[in-house]
């Protein structure tokens, strides 16, 4: 029911898996580094799935720059993001190694 | 045709490695097998002929995120591996498999034509300044874009600089202390030619920026660039500079456009845009590279201050 | 190498599938390598040696395909990857040793 | 002008920077000039109509595309004097609170972050100052020290998944459309499977980032934790950002079929936000949460008034939906620099040692009576104008008991989690002695807002008629 090329279904389909698996490793890692990753996961499935975007109807096999322009600066704000992420991290880990019963009531 | 064979299984190794890194037990497996994921990332990008992004994914996405990974699961104590119920994977995963099922559903109906920006762009180019389209649409089609990432690059920087813990002392064998040395120069020729050769080929201010910050962690691991701090003016003031050479360019390119057309934020003199466009790479350049390595390996403890000017000589 | 028609001659087309195939043979060594050898320091062994050599039988069975400059680069490329494989494999084992003399 | 008041605030952050010792007066010197800028902007648009320039001077479907019409005016405006109100607060009680210098180029870079959303149209640019304003937001969080850390942890990763969703609906829609900006968008609109599933994932990713209802898990613990003006600022401002794009896109992009669909879960929400928010006001013993929950509490008017609108299509619930935010932006920030105010003078973090605040410190106990007046909806204040709009839009629906009984309800809950408060203040048997003399001018400060709230009233008329025909 679809007309584009095989190909680029294939990368469609991992894309989409991608996306599966890092909101699968979101929602369940029980580790907060383990859903960061998750998160990169995430992001590396929509960025592939921009890039076969950028494919479509092209013959001689240039990429949309748009599109690759976009994926740049996701690329970079995803990496800043998560390296605040990590930055956070160590300082929890830092500030109390064992777990502790956090001070203000859990939101409901 | 023959190529959908390595296309099949580049995929199920990416979807296998993504699997693996997170359902794995430990969690250093988790992240070790993430690293391999983005290297296989930066394969993919390669395969879809799209060389910008696998220089960028390789050396930000699997080199610089895998070493802030490393350095995070440092600090983690290996506790005992949190093994979940059924019931607490079942619901999750439920939820997943409907989003996966409606995103499919809708990306099925995606239209084979590419958009209409492409022929604009193209048409563009001309009087871009550049002939490598990524960068003219990255450094002047798009350059507000542009100019918000770099502030949230830096953003990331202050946040993490706040609240960053001291780094962890690291050992530097004379081995890793000489190839760091001979790796410097190479590096700062690579990243040179990646920024000059972004106006025309692929490449351009985040690669090599990324490229000069790995080299620099090498670098920094070894005890080398201790100078290499927020506290100095000096480094702040480049890494500043990277935002703040882009308004500059733009303010000045406002008073350049002083004929007939009415004042525009962000439009280049068509003639001038080359070099401002150059201009501006560069200080995003070494700003790209100085917070990415402050990013990775943060500021250097007082105590490797004192060990410092001894010059790094061998731990035994 | 390349004749007038682009089209490798057989000779070369042997030869550069005969070094493709022993690379490939050395990763797989490598890889099995890694996976059964007992200690960490005899698996580091055999993943640098193995994967150094197969990458240069790979490159040298590439070399048929590029022109000069091309087989330079990844000349380059064979030799960096030398050196920080074997950088690195260092450190990796100077840590086991470190860590083994803690336990 | 536009230009002024983007180029403005990150010029202030960059040299504040460079020099931190100046960075407290810098930050007040561009907050007043970017509020004059910003109110001349607002003349200028509501005269000659609104304004739309493209960026770098490119063909329309290449370049962003940023355009002042007069609410993103009116918000501009807003956030321009909430940061000078703010600033002011933190200058005078920065020694103090040994506030982190950091609060000073940050919180310049949040006025960016929220003056280019409010003006963006185009979708890849509103996922960058979406990005933007969670960096910002999270690194003032985590300013306050240790016990923010997790709070900011947990909210900087729902933010990034809530960004993320966001920008798979945006690639999904350049996909199938090719073109980024909101209007170009809007002509070509087909409501097929692909536009409704974008559709839910931006939702999805923007109701995160806003703390709408199901999805407000992180918003108590953040804003509880922060310091007194970033929490100030995060309810007031940062919280709106991601509901603005909400409302862009259900009223400009989606198509008639689509916005009835999704109107019931809208108002769905808003109510269940209405009364279960209100309920852990009720609940929560410490002061800055029961604040920050009222603030998800008020976010389901917000959302009440958007279902509304999509199913009704009424102007007055657009006029209701827009006093609601301003009316909330002002008492909220008068609330929580009161609150912090008196927890800081009294030295405790749980409400009990409100006890007889309205003796020791009366000014911040008053300031808080009047704020919280206007949440409640009380006459004279903007609260009540935006609910008066509300029930009129209903009114003339016809039928709707349902409706009313349930804002009668909301109200009455509201009502009670601020008498709660009021009530410990009278309560002088054993007033808490504060550790230090209160002093004045902060509780000034926390005054003002309160009392613009109250204003609202006054110049409700030119408010309602430039809110009702926007309609964005």
């Amino acid at each position: 029911m679809t007309d584009l090329s095989p190909q680029l279904l294939l990368y469609i389909g991992t894309a989409a898996g991608l996306f599966a698996i890092g909101l699968y490793g979101f929602i369940v890692g029980p580790q907060t580094l383990r859903r960061i990753l998750a998160l990169n996961i995430i992001g590396a499935g929509i960025f592939m799935l921009m890039v076969v975007l950028a494919y479509r109807g092209l013959a001689d096999g240039a990429a949309d720059p748009v599109l690759q322009a976009l994926i740049l600066t996701g690329l970079v704000v995803a990496v800043s993001a998560t390296a605040f992420a990590l930055a956070l991290l160590a300082r929890l880990k830092q500030a109390r190694p064992g777990q502790y019963r956090p001070e203000q009531e859990p939101g409901p | 045709m023959s190529l959908l064979l390595f296309d099949a299984t580049l995929c199920l190794l990416l979807l296998v490695l993504a699997l693996a890194s997170i359902l794995s037990r430990q969690l250093v497996h988790g992240v070790i097998l993430y690293i391999a994921f983005g290297l296989m990332m930066a394969l993919a990008w390669a395969r879809l002929a799209t060389p910008d992004l696998a220089l960028a994914e390789a050396a930000i996405g699997a080199g610089l995120t895998g070493a802030l990974c490393f350095s995070a699961l440092a600090r983690q104590q290996l506790h005992l591996p949190v093994v979940l119920s059924w019931p607490q994977r079942l619901w999750p995963a439920v939820f997943v498999l409907l989003m996966l099922g409606g995103v499919l559903a809708a990306l099925l109906q995606l239209p084979p034509t590419a958009s209409p920006l492409v022929d604009v762009a193209q048409a563009e180019l001309i009087n871009s300044g550049v002939s490598h389209p990524v960068t003219a649409v990255l450094l002047n089609f798009r350059s507000w874009d542009t100019l918000l990432e770099l502030v949230v690059l830096l953003l990331a920087l202050l946040g993490a600089l706040q609240v960053a813990p001291a780094a962890k002392a690291t050992t530097s064998w004379p081995l890793s202390l000489s190839w760091s040395r001979l790796l410097a120069p190479m590096v700062i020729l690579l990243a040179g030619y990646l920024l000059w050769a972004g106006a025309s080929q692929p490449g351009g201010a985040f690669q090599a920026g990324a490229l000069l910050a790995a080299g620099a962690v090498v670098l920094r691991l070894n005890h080398q660039l201790n100078w290499l701090r927020w506290s100095n003016f000096w480094i702040r003031l480049l890494i500043v500079s990277g935002v703040s050479a882009f308004v500059l360019a733009a303010l000045l390119a406002m008073l350049l456009t002083t004929d007939n057309t009415d004042v525009i934020w962000l439009r280049w003199p068509p003639q001038l845009a080359g070099g401002f466009i150059l201009l501006v790479e560069l200080f995003a350049t070494l700003a790209i590279a100085l917070t990415l390595t402050l990013l990775v390996v943060g500021e250097p403890a007082a105590a490797e201050q004192a060990q410092q000017n001894s010059g790094g000589e061998a731990h035994d | 190498m390349i004749d007038s028609t682009g089209q490798l001659s057989t000779l070369s087309m042997v030869l550069s599938s005969l070094l493709l195939m022993v690379g490939l043979f050395f990763f797989i060594a490598g890889s099995i390598g890694m996976l059964r050898f007992p200690d960490s320091f005899s698996r580091l062994h055999a993943v640098t040696k193995a994967d150094s050599l197969g990458l240069g039988s790979i490159v040298a069975g590439l070399m048929f395909y590029g022109e000069l400059w091309q087989n330079l680069l990844l000349l380059l490329i064979w030799l960096l990857v030398l050196a920080s494989g074997s950088v690195s494999c260092q450190l990796l084992a100077r840590f086991a040793k470190t860590q083994q003399d803690k336990t | 002008m536009m230009v002024l008041l983007l180029v403005l605030p990150l010029v202030g952050a960059l040299l504040m920077l460079l020099w931190p010792k100046i960075a407290p007066l810098l930050t007040l010197l561009t907050a007043t000039i970017c509020s004059l800028a910003a109110l001349q902007l607002l003349l200028q648009v509501s005269e000659q109509g609104s304004q739309q320039i493209l960026l770098a001077g490119w063909p329309s479907g290449l370049a962003i595309s940023l355009e002042a019409n007069s609410l993103s005016c009116l918000l501009i405006l807003l956030t321009t004097v909430l940061q000078l109100l703010v600033a002011l607060y933190a200058f005078a009680t920065y020694r103090r609170d040994k506030l982190g210098t950091g609060f000073w180029p940050l919180s310049s870079l949040l006025q960016l972050g929220l003056t280019s959303l409010w003006l963006s149209r185009d979708l890849f640019n509103l996922y960058v100052c979406l990005e933007l304003l969670g960096l910002v937001a999270v690194a003032l969080v985590s300013l306050s020290g240790d016990k923010a850390i997790k709070p900011a942890l947990n909210y900087l990763l729902l933010s990034l998944f809530g960004s993320l969703c966001y920008l798979l609906g945006v690639a999904m829609l350049y996909g199938a459309y090719g073109v980024l900006d909101i209007s170009a968008l809007a002509l070509q609109w087909q409501t097929n499977i692909l536009s409704t599933a974008a559709l839910l994932l931006m939702t999805l990713g923007l109701m995160l980032k806003a703390a709408l209802w199901p999805l407000h898990g992180w918003l108590p613990a953040a804003h509880g934790a922060a310091p007194a003006p970033v929490s100030a600022l995060l309810s007031a401002l940062v919280v709106k950002g991601p509901l603005f794009i909400l409302c862009l896109l259900w009223l400009q992009l989606a198509s008639a079929p689509q916005a009835v669909a999704i109107a019931p879960l809208f108002t769905g929400c808003g109510l269940a936000a209405l009364l279960l928010g209100g309920v852990s006001a009720l609940r929560t013993p410490f002061a800055k949460n029961m604040v920050a929950y009222s603030t998800v509490a008020q976010l389901g008017y917000a959302m009440l008034a958007l279902g509304l609108l999509l199913r009704f299509n009424q102007p007055l619930f657009a006029a209701a939906l827009w006093l609601f935010v301003l009316a909330h932006a002002l008492a909220k920030a008068a609330c929580f620099l009161a609150i912090g105010e008196i927890t800081a003078t009294l030295g405790g973090k749980r409400l009990n040692t409100l006890k007889g605040a309205s003796q020791t410190m009366p000014l911040a106990m008053f300031a808080f009576a009047v704020a919280g007046g206007s949440l409640i909806g009380l006459p004279p204040s903007g609260g009540f104008l935006a609910k008066w709009a509300l029930l009129q839009g209903l009114w003339l629906q016809g039928d709707q008991l349902l409706w009313l009984l349930a804002i009668v309800l909301a109200t009455l809950l509201s009502a009670a989690y601020v008498f709660r408060v009021v009530v410990l203040a009278f309560d002088r048997a054993d007033p808490v002695a504060p550790d230090f003399a209160p002093r004045i001018l902060p509780q000034w400060l926390a005054l003002l807002p309160a009392l613009a709230v109250w204003a609202m009233a006054l110049y409700s008329e030119p408010l309602l008629r430039l809110l009702k025909q926007e309609g964005l």
